[in-house]
């Protein structure tokens, strides 16, 4: 299968410690693949790393092709590689509503224009309203995001990420802090993107990665020491030692 | 050669009287975080003191300089409890809203009580007049005030990374919540090291008021040079203040040397460099 | 509609202010900011004439409306000029301390039918722009050249000149260089500081390296004098024996007890020492030093203010009250009187000041007090600098 | 999606719908307007002054409020258009009003451009020192070319034309004053436009979370510069219009003073609000004119006193206080 997103020999380092040691995955268009491993394991530096918001020491990071490293985060998203935040990254003042249609406005290359409401648009608004509906947020379209339930706000950043439209979608633990009742939510929603959309996921929630995914890439200080199906994760010796063993503490081992 | 040694020595006395006038603030915004505009207005405060003591009580030139810290401290702790309490952590433009207030009304009230002329500090005999370094002259004042600007940095240091106290104040500035978790008394630390800069602030007015002369627009005069000085060093840091001084005192004496006409441009230009090139200041804490 | 409703407007003031017995001055200066005390001595110079010679001329009575602009600023000065003339409706524009913010009123004059009577303002061109504007002070090229004369007298063939680098240093440096090479000395170099100068001392490093034998210099009066002065002792340029030369601003009197003992001996020339020895300068000093209340705050600007409520009041008197802008200002061209600094006229041709400049020297009385003390006297200059700007 | 469209067409009420497009505020702006005309007839001059910094405190606005830039060099631009204009009409004979306000609106916008490609290479106390540098630079700038500036002495002699050849620019102010409303309904309503479009929308985007916008895959220094750019050209037709009211520019109006003045009728205001930015102004502009008539001689303290007091009781500004405590009021009986 061609790859669509690769990730080759990434490696940083914060002084001395190692928090990347030449990490590589490879995703194909589909892909379903969940990134896990214990605290600390440098997940969310990963993350990082590959939207442009760290600049990697070395290693290379391409996008269909096309070598991005050197591109800062937005131009990667105009690329398709999209993510979400660990913690909610959102506009305080303004409404879901609004965080939507700036998103799909953003992604049609209108976001600069200045003239117009966006809601003078039917089908930005059409497009806004059905992501909203899909995520169950559209009654509270309205309220600013500073008064809306925490797990709203998590379901808000899916929003905006689905509605970038990527081609790779890179979500940090989207279900952390959304209670349970509306977990089942944001599986429908994940569940309902594009076939073609290639999809890397943080979570703690094993239940929900072993629903979720494919394929499960485990981090343990900063290295990968398992890349496989999610049924031979548990039996795998490496990965037993690195949650339940000493692995975890040896936070600058390289 | 002796043009170059001649510039360095205005630099450094340029400097040091800089780097005297300005820590007090350095220490405001690095360590409170307080955008504190007013800060020339207490080193005003303390140069009036101590024209008051020396002028007109016929005290010392040392007495004068006591007379003044504690005087200044003395007015400011009202001012702290009442006014800077409610803007710490506040954002930025509040913050420059109320000191600009306060600085305001300092003004007012100093045009009001002791008219708009200049006041002097008069200077003991061993301080006046000139030295001969060989190659030339300069103020006796000028070395006591580059003393006094090296003197000043090292107790800095001291009480900052050598004591118990200095220990606490790194902790609160690092995570204020978490020093206070610990049984830090964080009230106590901001109010002693608001004393700290406020009595620095006063002492570098009397110092400085050779250079600086004392007047009720004093605070908004040189409100510029002191914002300058600090965010060039890095707010908070000593040594970062002392380089900054030392840096922008040699860039502003070799532009009024060189080419005097231009010498705005210089030294303007140069702090966006430098600004540029390290935007956190030159010795500021990567985030 | 507008129009007409402006008009209305404008024939009210007009006709209101021409019947009434009270005419008012409207005098605009910085009596607030860092120049306050210049605005105070205004206000001095003003409130020393009416108590000296009352409040009336004739059976008009004098009224006096103060508008404040701190620092120089045109376009206030402007719109406040604009309001006193529409609104309070004075006859009389006096004060500017500032020449930009003079200049702003001056397209004002004519149509308002006020004349302006400039207190301070020192450019040559404030004159030229526009006939209603009379000057009571001096001007920059008028204080400075008598000095280049002193200067060359005392045996200084060649002179640097260093002046805060905006249009009144400038019109002192091309004053000084103009009447010095006239005399047949050399200016070897001239230097501009920028006006926020603070530390002098690398300038006197280059006065020293230039080779001149005397220096002269033009700062507006205010805090950088004290550190300049103090950078000329102790840099070793007194010790060294190169001359100094400035214009009274350096040494106003409110300056002095601050500049103290640094002071001692500097020469200058000047318009107008507080120290002036005549019975008109005795009386003018103790009424306007009653009136500013702190007699250490007396400086140059009241005399300047006094002169001028002196021609407002010949104005008055030569309309009888009536409001006659052109009447007003051919009144008192040529007009020559006794000033609290000695004898003085009214050029007719332009309008500003011919007076005497005196070369002063910074002294110490019995009582240990500083006082400029006039040793020579340049009678009756003009001001050269309005040909330079016609050149 | 066919369940949702119907929820789609939600009608929010005729005042809300009203407000949002800026007709209650050009409205306001010309009764405000008409009002200071009849309640100040003698003051026009004060009044059109008061009209070309409210242009410059709302071009603060965009900047600060929307975007969160932190200024203490904004004359520059307000500067920048004052001598556009002024040097237009001087040296180049451009002396029809109009054309002396597009001048100006460029050359603000082109200073607008420098000084946000400076300005905008730092953040927080750093970015406020490079304003400065900035503000002084220009000031330099001006002293320096006297020729062309009139240096400290200011640029005077400038003589816009009559309107239409009928009404002129006279000593009563009339047509300035009326020209400055219809300017500031203007630009309001110009500027109402601009903070609802989706570059409004991504400006405040930007003041909140950089990182946020850029996930999003917008580049927040080019929202910031562009930003800069309108906002000199809204500063820029402020500084015009003092030049043609007043019929002449000083070194003031490219000061560090007015810059941080200005910034403090912002903030008074209250951030972040076109009627927060003209509030701010008006405020500031009445009672230090009132003050310093009344007692030139103390009317700093009482406005330092004012300023502390709004920091103590209105900490987010006159106007965006009064707008919180509305909200608050109105939310109670729901």
């Amino acid at each position: 299968m061609k790859s669509l997103f690769e990730v080759r020999n990434l490696n940083k380092k914060f002084g001395g410690l190692v928090v990347t040691n030449d990490v590589s995955i490879s995703m194909a268009p589909g892909d379903r693949l969940a990134l896990i491993g214990p605290n600390g394991a440098g997940k969310t530096t990963f993350i990082n790393l590959v939207t442009g918001n760290l600049q990697p020491d070395s290693g290379d990071v391409t996008l269909g092709g096309e070598n991005v490293t050197r591109l800062g985060p937005a131009s990667r998203v105009h690329r398709g590689l999209v993510r979400s935040f660990q913690v909610t990254r959102l506009f305080q003042d303004m409404t879901p509503e609004e965080h939507v249609a700036l998103a799909v406005l953003q992604r049609e290359g209108h976001s600069g224009r200045m003239f117009g409401h966006y809601s003078g648009r039917a089908e930005v608004m059409d497009e806004v309203s059905a992501i909203l509906d899909r995520l169950g947020l559209f009654d509270l379209r309205h309220l600013k995001v500073r008064e809306i339930a925490y797990g709203q706000q998590r379901l808000l950043e899916i929003a905006m990420a689905m509605a970038l439209k990527p081609r790779v979608l890179l979500l940090d633990e989207p279900a952390a802090g959304v209670p349970q009742s509306e977990t089942a939510r944001i599986e429908a929603a994940l569940a309902s993107l594009p076939a073609d959309l290639a999809i890397l996921m943080i979570d703690h929630d094993m239940d929900l990665v072993f629903r979720f995914a494919k394929r499960v890439v485990v981090l343990a200080a900063g290295t990968v020491i398992f890349d496989g199906l999610p049924k031979d994760v548990t039996q795998n010796a490496r990965v037993r030692e690195a949650y339940l063993g000493s692995y975890a503490d040896a936070g600058s081992a390289a | 050669m002796q043009t170059v040694l001649s510039i360095g020595v205005d630099a450094l006395a340029y400097g040091m009287a800089l780097f005297v006038i300005s820590i007090g603030l350095s220490v405001t915004m690095g360590l409170m975080r307080v955008v504190n505009l007013a800060h020339g207005a207490f080193a005003m405060i303390g140069g009036y003191f101590a024209s008051y003591a020396v002028r007109d009580l016929g005290l010392g030139y040392a007495a004068g300089i006591l007379v003044a810290v504690v005087g200044t401290v003395v007015i400011a702790i009202p001012i702290e409890r009442l006014l800077y309490r409610r803007i710490y952590g506040a954002p930025q433009l509040t913050q420059v809203l109320m000191t600009i207030g306060i600085t305001f009304c300092v003004i007012g009230i100093t045009n009001f009580a002791f008219g708009p002329t200049l006041k002097t500090v008069p200077l003991p005999p061993l301080l006046q007049g000139s030295v001969d370094l060989g190659f030339r002259s300069i103020a006796a004042h000028r070395i006591f005030v580059i003393i006094c600007g090296f003197t000043v940095a090292a107790g800095l240091w001291f009480l900052v990374e050598r004591t118990n106290f200095g220990v606490k104040v790194r902790a609160t500035v690092d995570n204020a919540a978490m020093t206070a978790a610990l049984g830090v008394r964080t009230e106590v630390v901001y109010a002693v090291s608001f004393a700290v800069a406020i009595a620095l602030a006063a002492f570098g007015g009397v110092i400085g008021a050779e250079l600086l002369p004392l007047e009720p627009y004093y605070a908004l005069r040189y409100m510029v040079t002191f914002l300058v000085v600090v965010s060039v060093g890095g707010a908070g840091s000593i040594p970062g203040a002392l380089i900054a001084c030392l840096l922008l005192g040699t860039i502003d004496t070799t532009g009024r040397y060189l080419a005097p006409e231009y010498g705005e441009f210089f030294f303007y230009l140069a702090v966006i460099l430098i600004v540029t090139l390290f935007p956190r200041g030159l010795a500021g804490r990567m985030k | 509609m507008k129009k007409l409703l402006a008009a209305a407007i404008a024939f009210a003031a007009l006709s209101g202010a021409a019947y009434a017995d009270t005419i008012k001055v409207g005098v605009i200066g910085p009596f607030s900011g860092p120049f306050a005390l210049q605005g105070k001595n205004f206000k001095a110079g003003i409130d020393a004439w009416l108590a000296l010679n009352g409040n009336k001329v004739g059976s008009d009575e004098i009224q006096i409306v103060y508008r404040d602009v701190p620092q120089a600023d045109p376009a206030r000065s402007k719109a406040l000029a604009q309001e006193l003339v529409v609104r309070e409706g004075v006859q009389y524009l006096a004060g500017f301390y500032f020449t930009p913010d003079a200049m702003a009123a001056t397209a004002l004059l004519q149509q308002a039918n006020v004349p302006m009577v400039v207190m301070n303002a020192a450019t040559s061109a404030i004159v030229a722009s526009s006939p209603l504007v009379v000057r009571t002070s001096f001007t920059t090229w008028q204080t400075t050249t008598p000095i280049a004369t002193v200067a060359k007298e005392q045996g200084v063939t060649k002179a640097i000149t260093l002046v805060s680098d905006y249009g009144p240093g400038i019109d002192a440096e091309n004053a000084f260089k103009t009447a010095f090479e006239k005399e047949g000395g050399k200016v070897v170099e001239t230097i501009r500081m920028p006006l926020s100068t603070n530390d002098f001392a690398p300038l006197m490093q280059r006065v020293k390296d230039s080779g001149a034998q005397g220096l002269f210099t033009f700062l507006p009066s205010g805090p950088p004098t004290l550190a300049f002065v103090k950078a000329y002792n102790d840099n070793g340029l007194k010790a060294g024996g190169i001359k100094f030369y400035g214009t009274g601003d350096l040494t106003q009197e409110s300056d002095l007890p601050a500049l103290g003992e640094a002071a001692l001996g500097l020469q200058t020339t000047y318009h107008y020492a507080v120290s002036h020895d005549s019975p008109e300068n005795k009386t003018f000093v103790a009424a306007a030093e009653k009136a500013i209340g702190n007699p250490a705050e007396l400086s140059f600007p009241s005399v300047s203010a006094f002169d001028g409520m002196y021609v407002i009041c010949k104005m008055i008197e030569a309309t009888g009250g009536k409001q006659d802008a052109k009447k007003a200002v051919d009144a008192v061209k040529g007009l020559s009187w006794t000033s609290p600094r000695g004898p003085v006229s009214i050029d007719p041709d332009s309008r500003h000041i011919t007076e005497n400049i005196y070369l002063r020297e910074v002294a110490k009385d019995a009582s240990g007090k500083y006082y400029n003390k006039e040793v020579r006297t340049f009678e009756k200059q003009g001001d050269p600098g309005l040909a330079f700007v016609k050149k | 999606m066919v369940a949702s469209l119907d929820r789609t067409i939600a009608t929010p009420s005729f005042t809300r719908r009203m407000a949002d497009r800026g007709v209650i505020g050009v409205l306001a702006i010309l009764v405000a307007g008409l009002a200071g005309y009849l309640l100040m007839p003698n003051n026009l001059a004060l009044l059109t002054q008061m009209i070309a910094v409210a242009m410059l405190v709302l071009s603060i606005d965009l900047v600060t409020g929307y975007c969160g830039v932190a200024t203490l060099g904004h004359a520059a631009l307000f500067g920048a258009g004052a001598y556009g204009a002024g040097i237009a009409a001087v040296h180049f004979g451009i002396t029809d009003p109009v054309a002396m306000t597009a001048v100006g609106l460029l050359a603000g916008a082109a200073a607008g451009l420098v000084s946000g490609f400076v300005i905008l290479r730092a953040h927080g106390l750093a970015q406020l020192v490079l304003s400065i540098a900035v503000i002084h630079l220009f000031h330099e700038a001006a002293n320096k070319a006297s020729g062309w500036t009139g240096g400290s002495d200011g640029l005077s002699a400038i003589t816009p034309d009559a309107f239409f050849g009928a009404f002129e620019f006279d000593l009563w102010g009339v047509t300035a004053y009326a020209y400055g409303v219809i300017l500031l309904a203007v630009v309001f309503l110009a500027l109402q436009i601009l903070v609802r479009s989706p570059f409004g929308m991504l400006a405040r985007g930007v003041r909140q979370d950089q990182i946020r916008i850029a996930a999003m895959g917008a580049s927040s220094h080019s929202v910031l510069l562009r930003m800069y750019v309108i906002s000199g050209a809204v500063a820029g037709v402020g500084g015009a219009l003092s030049a043609i009211s007043t019929q002449v520019v000083g070194l003031d109006s490219l000061s560090f003073t007015l810059s941080a003045e200005a910034l403090v009728m912002l903030v008074l205001g209250g951030t972040g609000s076109l009627y927060g930015a003209m509030i701010g102004t008006v405020v500031f502009m009445l009672f230090e004119d009132t003050l310093s008539a009344a007692n030139p001689f103390h009317w700093l303290t009482i406005v330092g006193a004012l300023l502390i007091a709004v920091v103590l009781f209105a900490p987010k500004g006159l106007y965006g206080s009064a707008a919180a405590f509305a909200g608050r009021v109105r939310r109670r009986p729901a």
